[in-house]
């Protein structure tokens, strides 16, 4: 047993206890503590994945004096690693972008409180990544909606109130049906943790017993989760809550609370149903056609919306409906794609809330195109950065959001029924992509010869610039050579698959003799 | 239809419950009432996993007389969740009802209809 | 003019719109996504006019249902869609249950090796009596863990909506002395005063007793924040503070947490890394056992008692 | 003994359909704490104690004096829908204060 | 490596320099700036060109099996050449021109920019890289489009952006399945198809063959999808104009004939029904364009739709996947090039010495600007394809090819509709002239002054219409490579 291996029990923990403290510190000692401690964390992950990662293994870190189907446990392999890692850097980059805006829009007693959320919010987030236990999952998921309303609503407005409160209604019936689903499951194997839950629903199938109970639990699962993460039918409580909250809650929301729903549904379906299993299921075609319908009505809502941040907003949902056709196209090529997208649409979307938050500074606070003309050249760094952005959504070569597509579409050729329609709406859903985005860009590059507005230069916002800088260059690393990443991604999914038919014991030998 | 429906009448009263607190929680506009439907819902949730748990003629797992025998205490893992989920559901609770608290001071309502309404009045 | 009115039909006809498409003058953006002038953003502003105004509002308009038909129209359909919705499920439901195990059986899946070991060596390797204490709070810590954590951070969300800083606290608290809204309800007075006392005993009681007797730290907790919110209720606020103010509850909570995040991290890294901790299980049955138990639920206790009455005490007044 | 808990079962659909339809907000409050008591009884007779005692004192005592409170502060103790302005005045005053 | 690089990255830096630094107070200053960082960039470009080696140059993956790979081949060459030429003398015009237009620094700096993404264009050895370019091309020649941000020319850009994308989304498509279909997507003559897989799934590759040629062909103007073409051209600044229907459409042309002879091949498209409709939609729009230009008022508007006719004509010699006509259609390119970037210089000329656009408007101008008429008339001739000029050899050759294709019908059709359209093209071109030095007794001499622009603009109205009429007599040296290139790919 490496030290190492510690690591992510001591993130997770870590998070918790700078959360617990931050409640009771003043304003900047909270900041500093929490910029310090998602570096830790970050320290942290860079030394799992490392080690994950060069010796190839999967290890399981049990918490606590008893293993495996007694007590809990994390399971740790590089993709969990390289996602927390990932996390960490986004929510950096996002806290921050939008510190700045954080000062005028949360009062200042309340900062403390403010990175207290952060701080739970990141602990679940790693929770949610890493762990092997089906109960663990819904109380950290609990927690990460608590904090995710609170981020909603620090910025205390009537907006953001009324947004904080039908995301609450949306996502308590996620977790509602999620905890059902939960229920059953143990009811019908006796289990809680995700390997040997597996073993028993492999033998649950196997002798065709209990058909549609097992099929009911899966299915409220992945509603549930679908309606936590914003799939296109209930999706109604997204724009405003991205839309009207602080930058950097925006950013989080967008980027990361609903990514890490995400990656738990991926892990649900690999560790605990067994891929075969899920894929035998309907629920797969329901995803598809979900994620289809939510690519295009995404994207005409964006197109109608005269609200920069809200269209931004309606382009996440389009993105999350990419992500769940992939799912839907139920291959492995496809699920690479849509975690590559996870990671792509990530880094975008949340360089985009923040440059438009520049580019609203310098238009005297209004979000509405018609006063954005010109704002550009008034805050030229934003405008750089949300030039990238949208070429990245629109799909131009050498941005990440052309390669995810690129995967997306070779997935989607192997799969020869739902080829064609994966296809098509993939083209008209990235021109319309291309139609709401591209126009903005052209607005905000239009002159306007009266100077109202007053204009920042970099050296007024330095943390804001060089933030933005970083994102840029992330975002172009990303699209320019992704090919270590989906390595990483693929490496990780095969072992998921491989230890997906584990025996207790044999990991615990394992986990004995690292 | 199953054979089990009759003899499963706790988990079948669970489930009907647990249909009311989400039609509560969908269709009543009136926010307090879509709390106590989350309430509900919650209950709903604990009593079928309390259900789950329970083997009849056996008694609550608090070992009395040192007897330590599988065959005389009912299985104590749902009780445990249930612990556990009590509490986050009262905490859930507590934060909508001080949302509610806020939203009735800006808005003077607790009809979400209303507020969206006066939320588009607001855009124009 | 009869001319006018052909060339008015000719623009209707297709084709007309096909020359001025191959011609190149049909333009796919004109009206459809041009970018048209907006009326100004307006800023929101908390003033009571615009209160008074709203109010009016909502009176006037929002009831009378002619002015907003497509949004009841809507409202309707979407009523219409949830009830199919709500009913579908549970019928769907009432399906899985139909095929589900059947209660009170011995024989379920759920009745496995894990029970069968909780029940049967639980009590050696945990110490406790009470096996469902003992369940969540050592084979299951982690869990706890973060239930706690939960709680935690709903008191944090709750401050940062009802928080009102000091200031403001004691100037209104002023001003209802001097409107004479003070309380002063003598059955209500007595009856706390004779039972508050037992409350509180009863809920330290439950708590030390966690791990031999139903119970534990959060219904503990909760039973002690229920007698501090009875008291309150009864003596005002004022008479609280004396010993129960926002300094002490920091102090309780924060301790209390950090007590046992650490003993769980000391409890997780021993566990994991297969070293032998030190803190003795003790006898059975006594009030002084189940190693790491009685600390963690004391621990709890704390926390949930202050959880609960500081969600009252913001409810009530925006501050402790 | 299952006679017992088949009434107490009935008895709590009937609590939380009660609570649905009643129009005055307490009224459904109150339901609703009747309700979460039925449920800690059924719990003993499930031979969960702990939950009983759990459920007693959050869902009944503790969640019940928060709604209530929650009651007074949105001056809905009387009949819901019925607000006369002088009360919609004092409602400003005490908002602005709350501000 | 550098020899591959620097010519594509040399210009795209100097454009950025122009966008980001602070705009000097003379003006002056900015054209020798500019002037001498566009000597800096073809002093480079023509270096390099005579030591760059056929090689390929793999510069990075993007992912597995998609590279961002070079190689510049004759084909490749030629084309370079001739956007070097049209691109500096297009440059020195505006020099002149752009004076009285607004923010000159960002005309300047995206003209720059473009340079750089054709020369990618023209070096790009897979099918990968030269999409990455052929995107961004839209995106950085929009700015020109637009460049005075009036409502109109908002949204003209904004349909050019959206007929572009919405091509390049279909190419693109087609692009997904070739990963499956073909054995590299590297530019092989004769083409890259995967013969057995090609052999099973004949109906679908020759679908996805014609998407693709839709989608390439948005940019040349071709029928189903030329609308933007007219929008966008005339409400451009006069050089930005030549430079679009001289050169930018001709990217759509390359794209056209890389897809066509170097992924898909002759073999496997010669003679199937995909063949057909693109000869028909080709002559469609060779006649259409003719029609419209001549029922056109405006003078730019004008020779946009002989733009979109004349490109025609080269899309017409390369579907007949036929040799003579291929290096008919190749020496279409060149000579279209230089022809019609020269009548939109001087229509740049005439508006911006009188200001007059319509056609009728410009009885007399000869008289008033001599020297701009016969670059006109020259330039209209070769256009129409009378001898020595260049125009003539193309539709010589193109007719030739057409006439010796063995097919049925087109073998005869080609022939009358090109030369219905040349007749059409005399109708619509010449009639300016004509007017221009007879301007019948009506027109007061006592009126006109002179008003011939200076020397900036018409040195290179001279230089082009001298290399147009050059272009025509010595023809010998580009056939040999012409011939050459038809002998690697046929």
């Amino acid at each position: 047993m490496e030290f190492v291996q510690n690591f992510p029990a001591f993130s997770i923990m870590l998070c918790l206890f700078a959360g617990i403290v931050s409640s009771v510190l003043k304003k900047n000692a909270a900041k500093w503590l929490n910029t310090i401690l998602i570096i830790v964390v970050g320290a942290m992950s860079v030394a799992v994945l490392y080690y994950t990662a060069s010796m190839n293994t999967v290890y399981v870190y049990q918490m606590g004096r008893f293993s495996a189907p007694w007590g809990n446990e994390l399971r740790i392999g590089c993709l969990e690693a390289g996602t927390a890692l990932f996390f960490c850097i986004i929510m950096l980059l996002s806290l921050l972008g939008g510190r700045t805006h954080l000062e005028e829009d949360v009062e200042s007693s309340r900062h403390n409180l403010y990175y207290v959320l952060i701080n739970l919010l990141l602990s679940s987030l790693l929770a949610l990544v890493y762990t092997n236990d089906l109960f663990t999952a819904y109380v950290f998921v609990e927690i990460n909606t608590i904090a995710a309303c609170g981020l909603i609503m620090v910025r205390q407005n009537g907006r953001t109130i009324e947004a904080a409160i039908r995301y609450m209604i949306m996502s308590l019936l996620g977790s509602g049906m999620l905890l059902l689903g939960i229920c059953m499951l143990y009811d019908l194997t006796g289990h809680l943790l995700m390997s040997n839950i597996h073993e028993q629903v492999l033998s649950i199938v196997a002798e065709g017993t209990y058909k549609v109970p097992l099929l009911v639990a899966i299915a409220i699962i992945s509603v549930g989760l679908a309606i936590k993460s914003a799939l296109f039918p209930f999706h109604a409580w997204l724009p405003d809550a991205y839309g009207y909250s602080t930058v950097s809650s925006a950013a989080i929301l967008s980027s990361l609370v609903s990514k890490g729903y995400i990656f738990l549904l991926i892990k649900i379906i690999y560790r605990v149903l067994g891929f075969e299993v899920f894929h035998d299921s309907g629920i797969i075609n329901v995803f598809f056609i979900f994620g289809l319908c939510g690519m295009i009505f995404g994207s005409f809502s964006a197109i109608r919306e005269n609200d920069i941040k809200r269209m931004i907003s309606f382009s996440s949902v389009a993105q999350i409906g990419y992500i769940y056709m992939g799912f839907g196209l139920g291959t492995k090529e496809a699920m690479i794609a849509s975690i590559y997208h996870i990671f792509a649409h990530a880094v975008c979307k949340s360089l985009l809330f923040i440059a438009s938050s520049g580019l609203t500074d310098v238009s005297n606070r209004s979000r509405h195109f018609v006063d954005l003309t010109g704002a550009a050249y008034r805050n030229k760094i934003a405008g750089v950065g949300f030039t990238v952005g949208a070429l990245s959504m629109v799909g131009i070569p050498l941005f990440p959001g052309f390669i995810s597509k690129l995967l997306f579409a070779q997935a989607s050729i192997l799969n020869h029924g739902k080829m064609l329609p994966a296809l098509i709406v993939l083209a008209i859903s990235t021109i319309l992509n291309a139609i709401y985005f591209l126009k903005t860009v052209i607005r905000i590059y239009t002159p306007v010869e009266n100077g109202r507005n007053l204009t920042i230069t970099f050296r007024q916002q330095r943390l804001f610039g060089v933030t933005l800088l970083l994102f840029i260059v992330f975002s172009l690393a990303l699209g320019s050579c992704s090919q270590p990443i989906v390595d990483l991604i693929r490496q990780g999914l095969e072992s998921e698959i491989i230890s997906s038919i584990p025996n207790t014991i044999h990991q615990l030998a394992q986990s004995l003799m690292i | 239809m199953g054979a089990n429906l009759l003899c499963n009448y706790g988990e079948s009263v669970a489930m009907l419950l647990f249909g009311i607190g989400f039609g509560n929680l969908l269709l009543q506009s009136n926010l307090i009432k879509k709390i106590i439907g989350l309430n509900i819902m919650d209950t709903a949730i604990y009593l079928f996993l309390a259900e789950k748990g329970y083997i009849s003629g056996r008694v609550a797992p608090i070992i009395t007389d040192g007897v330590q025998d599988v065959n005389k205490y009912i299985n104590p893992i749902p009780s445990g969740l249930v612990l556990t989920g009590i509490v986050v559901s009262v905490s859930v609770t507590a934060l909508m009802l001080s949302l509610s608290i806020r939203l009735y001071r800006r808005y003077h309502t607790l009809n979400l209809d209303k507020v969206a309404m006066i939320l588009k009045k607001e855009d124009k | 003019m009869s001319k006018l009115k052909q060339t008015q039909d000719y623009e209707k006809t297709a084709s007309f719109k096909f020359f001025r498409w191959i011609s190149g003058e049909k333009d796919p953006y004109i009206g459809t996504i041009e970018m048209q002038e907006q009326s100004e953003h307006q800023v929101e502003d908390d003033t009571i006019t615009e209160r008074m105004w709203e109010k009016q509002m909502i009176i006037d308009e929002i009831y009378d249902v002619d002015h907003n038909r497509i949004l009841t129209k809507f409202h309707k359909l979407y009523k219409i869609a949830a009830v199919l919705f709500c009913v579908a499920l549970t019928f769907f439901l009432l399906l899985t249950v139909s095929y589900l195990p059947r209660t009170g059986n011995a024989a379920n899946p759920d009745n496995n090796e894990v029970a069968q070991r909780y029940i049967e060596s639980g009590l050696q390797e945990t110490g406790a009596v009470n096996i469902v204490s003992g369940m969540i709070l050592t084979y299951r810590a982690f869990d706890t863990f973060g239930e706690t954590n939960a709680l935690f951070i709903a008191t944090v969300c709750v401050m940062i909506l009802l928080m009102v800083d000091e200031k403001t606290l004691e100037e209104r608290s002023e001003a209802r002395l001097n409107s004479g809204r003070i309380k002063d309800d003598i059955i209500l007075q007595m009856t706390a005063k004779f039972l508050v006392p037992f409350i509180l005993i009863f809920g330290i009681y439950v708590i030390l007793n966690g791990q031999n007797s139903p119970g534990g730290g959060f219904s503990g907790g909760a039973i002690l924040g229920a007698g501090l919110i009875l008291y309150a209720n009864a003596f005002g606020i004022k008479p609280t503070q004396r010993f129960f103010n926002e300094k002490v509850y920091r102090i309780a909570k924060v301790s209390a947490l950090c007590m046992y995040g650490c003993i769980g991290l000391y409890y997780y890294t021993m566990g994991a890394n297969h070293l032998a901790d030190h803190i003795p299980n003790g006898i059975p049955g006594h009030i002084l056992s189940g190693g790491i138990i009685l600390p963690i639920d004391i621990c709890v206790g704390l926390e949930v008692a202050c959880t609960m009455y500081a969600f009252y005490a913001l409810f009530k007044r925006g501050g402790l | 003994m299952t006679i017992f808990q088949m009434i107490l079962l009935v008895f709590i659909i009937v609590c939380a359909i009660a609570v649905s339809f009643s129009r005055n907000l307490l009224n459904s409050v109150l339901i609703f704490m009747s309700y979460s008591l039925i449920m800690s009884i059924i719990w003993i007779c499930l031979e969960s104690p702990d939950l009983a005692i759990t459920e007693a004192a959050v869902g009944a005592g503790v969640t019940t004096i928060l709604f209530i409170t929650t009651l007074k502060k949105i001056h809905a103790m009387g009949a819901e829908d019925k607000k006369t302005k002088t009360n919609a005045l004092e409602v400003e005053r005490e908002a602005e204060e709350h501000e | 490596m550098i020899d591959y690089v620097l010519p594509i990255v040399l210009p795209v830096i100097c454009g950025v320099m122009l966008l980001v630094l602070g705009v000097p107070q003379k003006r002056s200053n900015l054209l020798l700036l500019v002037s001498v960082a566009m000597t800096a960039v073809l002093g480079i470009d023509v270096l390099l060109l005579t030591k760059v080696s056929g090689v390929r140059l793999n510069l990075f993956e993007l992912t597995h099996n998609v590279a961002i790979s070079f190689a510049l081949d004759r084909i490749g060459t030629i084309f370079y050449v001739l956007i070097l030429v049209v691109w500096c003398l297009v440059m020195i015009f505006s020099f002149e021109y752009m004076k009285h237009e607004q923010n000159e620094k960002r005309y300047y700096g995206f003209f720059f920019i473009v340079l750089g993404v054709l020369t990618g264009l023209c070096f790009a050895g897979n099918l990968i890289t030269f999409y990455a370019f052929f995107e961004l091309l839209t995106l950085t020649s929009m700015p020109l489009v637009l460049h005075n941000q009036s409502h109109e020319a908002v949204m003209a850009g904004l349909k050019y952006l959206f007929y572009s994308f919405a091509g390049a989304y279909l190419a693109l498509l087609g692009l997904y399945f070739l990963f499956q279909y073909g054995n590299t997507l590297d530019f092989t003559a004769g083409g890259v198809l995967n013969e057995q897989m090609a052999a099973q799934h004949q109906p679908l590759l020759l679908v996805l063959a014609l998407l693709m040629i839709l989608g390439f062909g948005v940019k040349a103007g071709m029928f189903p999808m030329h609308a933007w073409l007219p929008t966008a051209h005339p409400v451009a600044p006069a050089p930005a104009s030549a430079f679009l229907s001289a050169i930018i459409v001709k990217a759509g042309v390359l794209a056209l004939i890389r897809v066509v002879y170097y992924i898909f091949g002759v073999s496997f498209l010669r003679g199937t029904w995909v063949q057909t409709t693109w000869m028909i939609l080709a002559l469609l729009t060779v006649f259409m364009g003719s029609m419209l230009a001549y029922r056109e008022k405006i003078l730019k508007k004008r020779l946009a739709y002989s733009t979109v006719s004349q490109v025609s004509y080269i899309l017409f010699g390369l579907s007949l996947m036929e040799p003579v006509a291929f290096s008919g259609a190749i020496y279409h390119v060149i000579a279209h090039g230089l022809i019609k970037s020269t009548l939109f210089l001087c229509a740049g000329a005439i508006i911006y010495q009188t200001g007059k656009i319509r056609v009728e408007e410009l009885n007399g101008i000869g008289k008033q600007m001599p020297v701009t008429i016969w670059c006109y008339t020259i330039a209209s001739l070769g256009l129409i394809g009378i001898p020595p000029t260049s125009g003539f050899i193309s539709k010589w050759y193109l007719a030739s090819g057409a006439l010796n294709s063995g097919n049925p019908v087109f073998a005869w059709l080609g022939p009358v509709i090109l030369l219905i359209s040349a007749l059409l093209t005399a109708g619509y071109l010449l009639p300016i002239t004509m007017h221009g030095f007879f301007p019948g007794e009506a027109f007061d001499y006592k009126a006109m002054k002179k008003a011939e622009p200076c020397k900036k603009m018409v040195i290179p109205l001279l230089i082009l219409t001298a290399l147009s009429v050059i272009s025509g007599v010595f023809t010998s040296p580009l056939l040999a490579q012409l011939q050459m290139i038809a002998d690697t790919i046929f």
